[in-house]
């Protein structure tokens, strides 16, 4: 059974689309180690490196998620996390803004999948299936 | 400190008061003098003043509008609150960004900086305590009409010291409104302790003459929450505000999305509300309600987004609601443009000022929905009295840590988080698992009954599954989440 | 020709059939054979048959969605409907221009002419005679639900031989309905055997097991039309197609504006309209309702007609009417885009998807005004059937030119248009001016002490100002035209 | 008292607004010669002339304002109503169009003021009465 680690980064407090999450991906069989909302990239970390989990699910809801992602990839690597997966979804940046651009800044911070807003969890089973190569 | 629900004295106040403005450098402003605020707030004309417009509102039969805004920067917002007032917004909010609500004034003096190097808000909402009192005197002299924080701030007592400074006359909030939907690790007791200390703020300008109006938070997590459960926590809210010495009150209530049970809840929200205020003896209280549009995901599509805006504003209108909190078509995206806002006020005003001479005719459905939130109310009240001894504030600690009270998906673990709610077959909330709630086995019957319905027409157990279903119909365009191939007419 | 109220023979029909085909070119298409057409609509799937999906749609709760929209061009119209049909457009129309509604041929071909050198549709409608059957089959073959002719013609009769040929299934108009609001000085005698005959074809086709749907215009003239007088009218022309052997009927009524009113009305004209068919006999009738978003002046700006879009949608749904015909945010502009119709059927179909599920309850009030509806319809009828010595056909004639029933703002010499609508204290409609009226002393009693409580809440006299006022209201965001500095509390 | 010759032209037949027209412009003390609905530039035009007009004030509602407007400044002239002045409104084409344009082509045609949706009769009393020179 592959980890996933769940949460929700910096000071956002969005806690149902974490829930469904939750209750999703365990259903479809992962361990998920669940840090909840309020999370730093350090509570994410540590969660990975304690699961020897193979992908982080970073949600941002809020609008702050560029600020609050920003040394992500850094942070793992300086952990040891070498080969780790970071997906990043929900509402990421503040307001409506063009997708290719935010992307982008996502990209070039280190994460392998950016979301934009409305793709759902389910949306992605597919994708993180064929990413932990199951 | 030793929580009571008691109104605290002047010595009290005044000792807490100067470790708060303490707590970063703008609190450290002469402007925030008390009774040169005081003075200040006196010569406020009538028509900016949150409190005084609330009692001319309710005179007129429309629904008043009042949208969500605020950007980082200071001249960014003002022309952002003007265009809200230009669209028809007859009160105005200063949405306040996250790290503020969570008191993290450094990274949000980091994200004033960063906006201002980019051009673009970086920040979520008007960071009030980075900006001082000044600049929110500045904003309050650039709009024609009354100024709200509204924010979610678990600890906002130097929040509420600058605003009012300022004169703005109203502060969304409450301890658990405030709390439950907003924080992970404070304890219930801190933020109804902190709260006690911005009404009791708002007390000490109401026995200096100056009106000021509270608004507890309604909504809460803004998903399916029973409209029981919500109604509950306004009132104890209310109480708490009026013990400080609060007057002029506005209890909130998000939409449901079933228009019997909406209505009956903006009813129920106020008779009750009065009433219990009435019996534990505050007198000169003023009660108004504020009618939340749709606080769960929203559809993507703007149209779509605009149907639901419209169809919410008709609700409120009929309701008699006093005031209504409008979305905006982007809701499911992101924070509105200035444009896009005004879009929402514009559409809900259309409807509203249509509707304003007409009212939800009575009728035995909406007794019955009436009865039923009454009953549920009635009975989380007596045991929270019940637990508390009689005091209303550890009480509400106590019927917390208990799950007599509980707050369906809420990141805080002050609240059990067992409950689960789901629709029954015409929509209306109830609930499907009552964790330790403080329900009589008549009420819990009646909402089972009910859950039975709808599983019968669905052909489906009563599980999670139903309610995560609902969690995502409305953003798929239906109110009740029904399975995959559910044809309703197999079952008439 | 001697008109009255009886099934034409086959002959009859067939000899008028000679002359109708000759009246343009288009009319000489072998695809008109009426047998052959029959065999190939026969073989139409039941999705693309109006009556069937009405029959399907009924069972459902949810209210069905239907756009108006028409452009010169073939290839655009198609482009026109896939993009509404995309957009969740449960029925598609064509609206037809306006010189195709006037029999003015010629210059619907030159607007067609002008339209393609130009590349932009000079006309306001879809020039269905001109294009002839096959096109309109193109048409057909290039979606996927039912197609329905919406015009405005007196005389239709070549334009419903060659929809109904091109497997068109349904044809908006009547008699009246197509006469008063959309004419100047043809007699109501000619237009109600116009209609005879495009009832009689319908009749033919249904005699041959192809059901085809009819359905009569409700909302007339759009402006403040009372609810009764639009009731009546819808009957009779059900009743005059019945005779002629249309089977599947959809009544239709525009939104009044006030909630109760219109809720009472969709009742009613269900209920009145079953009622009539089955006293006069007809059997294996199947009667549906169509709701119409607000009728007359819209508000210029976008976010206010889509508030008023999605505010009706709340009516329709909770009246439980079976359809309803989407306006734009465009309305007080122009023809909408089709992007911008686009935008009304989704503004809609959120709402009725949400709502689906709830109906209105039932309350003293709306039993009250439901009531009254009532009373005035068979008032009407009564004296209908009365002056017309038990012939309907005879009798509407008669009571048109006695001014017994009477259209309001209609354009047409065939109505007395003495009648003046102006709205009560609570914004329903009720009837300022009688002329002739066919009402009761009671009936009448009625509506003058419903608008003496608005004079009074208003402190003016009852005028045609007030109708005046009441035009304009709607399209400055008001329902009830107030004078100016009136304020509603100083009355409560 | 002056007169002004009102009516809606062409297949059109919307009747609200011309009713109102005549109601407003009775009450402000003109001489109004109503054609009504379905009127065809001779119908303005005789009307014109039978009474004296200085102004004709055409409604089109529909959409095909453009078509039916087309050679009425000729007809007038042909007529021998050189001076008489020409008003057209209410909502002149099909669909919304850049007003501007719109303007310059009724202007082309030779009518004198051109108005667009949303301009009712009470928004143009003063012109009406600057330009009749009361
Ligand atoms: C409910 C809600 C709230 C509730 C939350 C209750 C709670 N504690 O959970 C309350 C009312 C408390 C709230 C507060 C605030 N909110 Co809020 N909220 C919403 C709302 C309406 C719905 C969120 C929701 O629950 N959806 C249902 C769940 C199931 O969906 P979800 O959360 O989107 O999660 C799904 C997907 O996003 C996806 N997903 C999530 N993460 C990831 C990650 C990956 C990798 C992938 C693939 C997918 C994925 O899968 C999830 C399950 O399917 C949204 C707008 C919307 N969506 O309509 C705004 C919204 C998220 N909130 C917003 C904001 C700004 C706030 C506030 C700052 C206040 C404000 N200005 O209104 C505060 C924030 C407080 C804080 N510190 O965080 C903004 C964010 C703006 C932006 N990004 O530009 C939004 C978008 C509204 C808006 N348009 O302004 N909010
Ligand atoms: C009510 C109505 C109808 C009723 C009319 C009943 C009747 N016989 O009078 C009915 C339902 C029958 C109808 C039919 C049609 N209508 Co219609 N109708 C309307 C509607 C909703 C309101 C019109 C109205 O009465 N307004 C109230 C009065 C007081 O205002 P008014 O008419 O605009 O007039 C005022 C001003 O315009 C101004 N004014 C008028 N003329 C002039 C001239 C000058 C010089 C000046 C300064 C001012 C001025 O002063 C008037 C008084 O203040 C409008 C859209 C809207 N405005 O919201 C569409 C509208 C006019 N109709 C339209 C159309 C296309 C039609 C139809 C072809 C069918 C269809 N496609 O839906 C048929 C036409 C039949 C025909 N042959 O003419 C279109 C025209 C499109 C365009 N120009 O691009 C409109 C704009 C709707 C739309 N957006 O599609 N209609």
């Amino acid at each position: 059974m592959k980890s996933i680690v769940i949460g929700v980064i910096g000071a956002d407090v969005h806690a149902v689309g974490n829930r469904i999450i939750e209750y999703t991906l365990t259903r479809e069989g992962y361990n998920v180690v669940n840090v909840g909302v309020l999370s730093s990239q350090e509570d994410f970390i540590n969660a990975a490196i304690e699961t020897s989990a193979h992908l982080i699910l970073v949600s941002s809801l809020y609008g702050h998620g560029e600020l609050d992602c920003k040394g992500m990839r850094e942070k793992c690597q300086e952990a040891g996390l070498d080969d780790i997966l970071l997906y990043v979804g929900g509402n990421i940046v503040v307001g409506k803004q063009d997708f290719q651009e935010v992307e982008k800044r996502f990209k070039d911070m280190g994460f392998n999948r950016v979301y934009p807003p409305g793709v759902t969890i389910e949306d992605v089973l597919d994708t993180i299936k064929a990413d932990l190569g199951d | 400190m030793q929580l009571k629900n008691k109104k605290w004295t002047l010595d009290e106040f005044m000792a807490v008061r100067k470790e708060v403005l303490k707590s970063w450098p703008t609190g450290n402003d002469p402007l925030l003098d008390l009774d040169e605020s005081v003075e200040r707030l006196r010569k406020l004309p009538a028509h900016k003043n949150f409190a005084l417009k609330l009692i001319e509102a309710k005179l007129q039969n429309r629904t008043m509008l009042q949208p969500r805004a605020g950007v980082a920067l200071v001249p960014d917002h003002i022309d952002l609150l003007q265009h809200l007032e230009a669209a028809g917004a007859d009160f105005l909010p200063s949405t306040v960004d996250s790290y503020t609500r969570q008191n993290r004034y450094q990274e949000a003096e980091e994200g004033i900086r960063v906006s201002e190097m980019q051009g673009r808000s970086l920040l979520n909402g008007f960071p009030v305590v980075n900006h001082g009192v000044k600049n929110c005197m500045k904003v309050l002299d650039n709009v024609n009409v009354p100024l709200q924080a509204r924010h979610g701030t678990p600890d906002g007592r130097l929040l509420a010291e600058i605003i009012h400074a300022a004169g703005w006359t109203s502060n969304e909030g409450g301890g658990i409104s405030y709390n439950i939907p907003y924080a992970k690790s404070i304890s219930l007791a801190d933020s109804i302790y902190y709260w006690q200390y911005c009404d009791r703020l708002v007390g000490y300008y109401e026995d200096h003459g100056i009106s000021i109006n509270r608004e507890p938070f309604g909504p809460l997590t803004g998903t399916i929450v029973p409209p029981s459960i919500a109604i509950a926590v306004g009132i104890i809210e209310a109480l708490l505000a009026a013990e400080q010495g609060v007057k002029n009150i506005t209890v909130g209530y998000g939409q449901c999305g079933n228009i019997v049970q909406d209505v009956a809840s903006i009813h129920m929200l106020e008779e009750l509300t009065n009433e219990y205020l009435t019996k534990k003896g505050y007198k000169d209280m003023f009660i108004t309600t504020v009618f939340h549009q749709w606080m769960g995901g929203f559809p993507k599509d703007e149209a779509k987004a605009s149907g639901l805006i419209a169809m919410a504003s008709t609700v409120a209108q009929l309701a008699g609601a006093t005031k209504m909190i409008t979305k905006t078509p982007y809701e499911s995206i992101g924070v509105p443009t200035k444009e896009i806002n005004q879009i929402g006020i514009k559409n809900s005003k259309m409807v509203v000022s249509l509707l304003k001479d007409q009212r939800f005719p009575d009728s035995d459905k909406l007794h019955e929905e009436e009865e039923q939130i009454r009953k549920e109310v009635h009975c989380l009240l007596d045991k929270i009295y019940e637990v508390g001894n009689g005091d209303l504030a550890i009480g509400t600690v106590k019927a917390f840590e208990l799950g007599i009270i509980d707050v369906p998906f809420a990141p805080s673990k002050q609240t059990m988080n067992l409950i689960l709610p789901a629709r029954d077959n015409e929509g209306c909330v109830r609930i499907l698992d009552f964790g330790n709630l403080g329900f009589t086995e008549e009420i819990k019957a009646f909402h089972r009954k009910k859950l039975e319905e709808r599983a019968k027409a669905e052909g489906r157990d009563i599980t999670f599954q139903m309610t995560v279903d609902d969690i995502y119909a409305v953003s798929n365009g239906e109110l009740i989440g029904r399975p995959k191939g559910f044809k309703t007419y197999e079952n008439n």
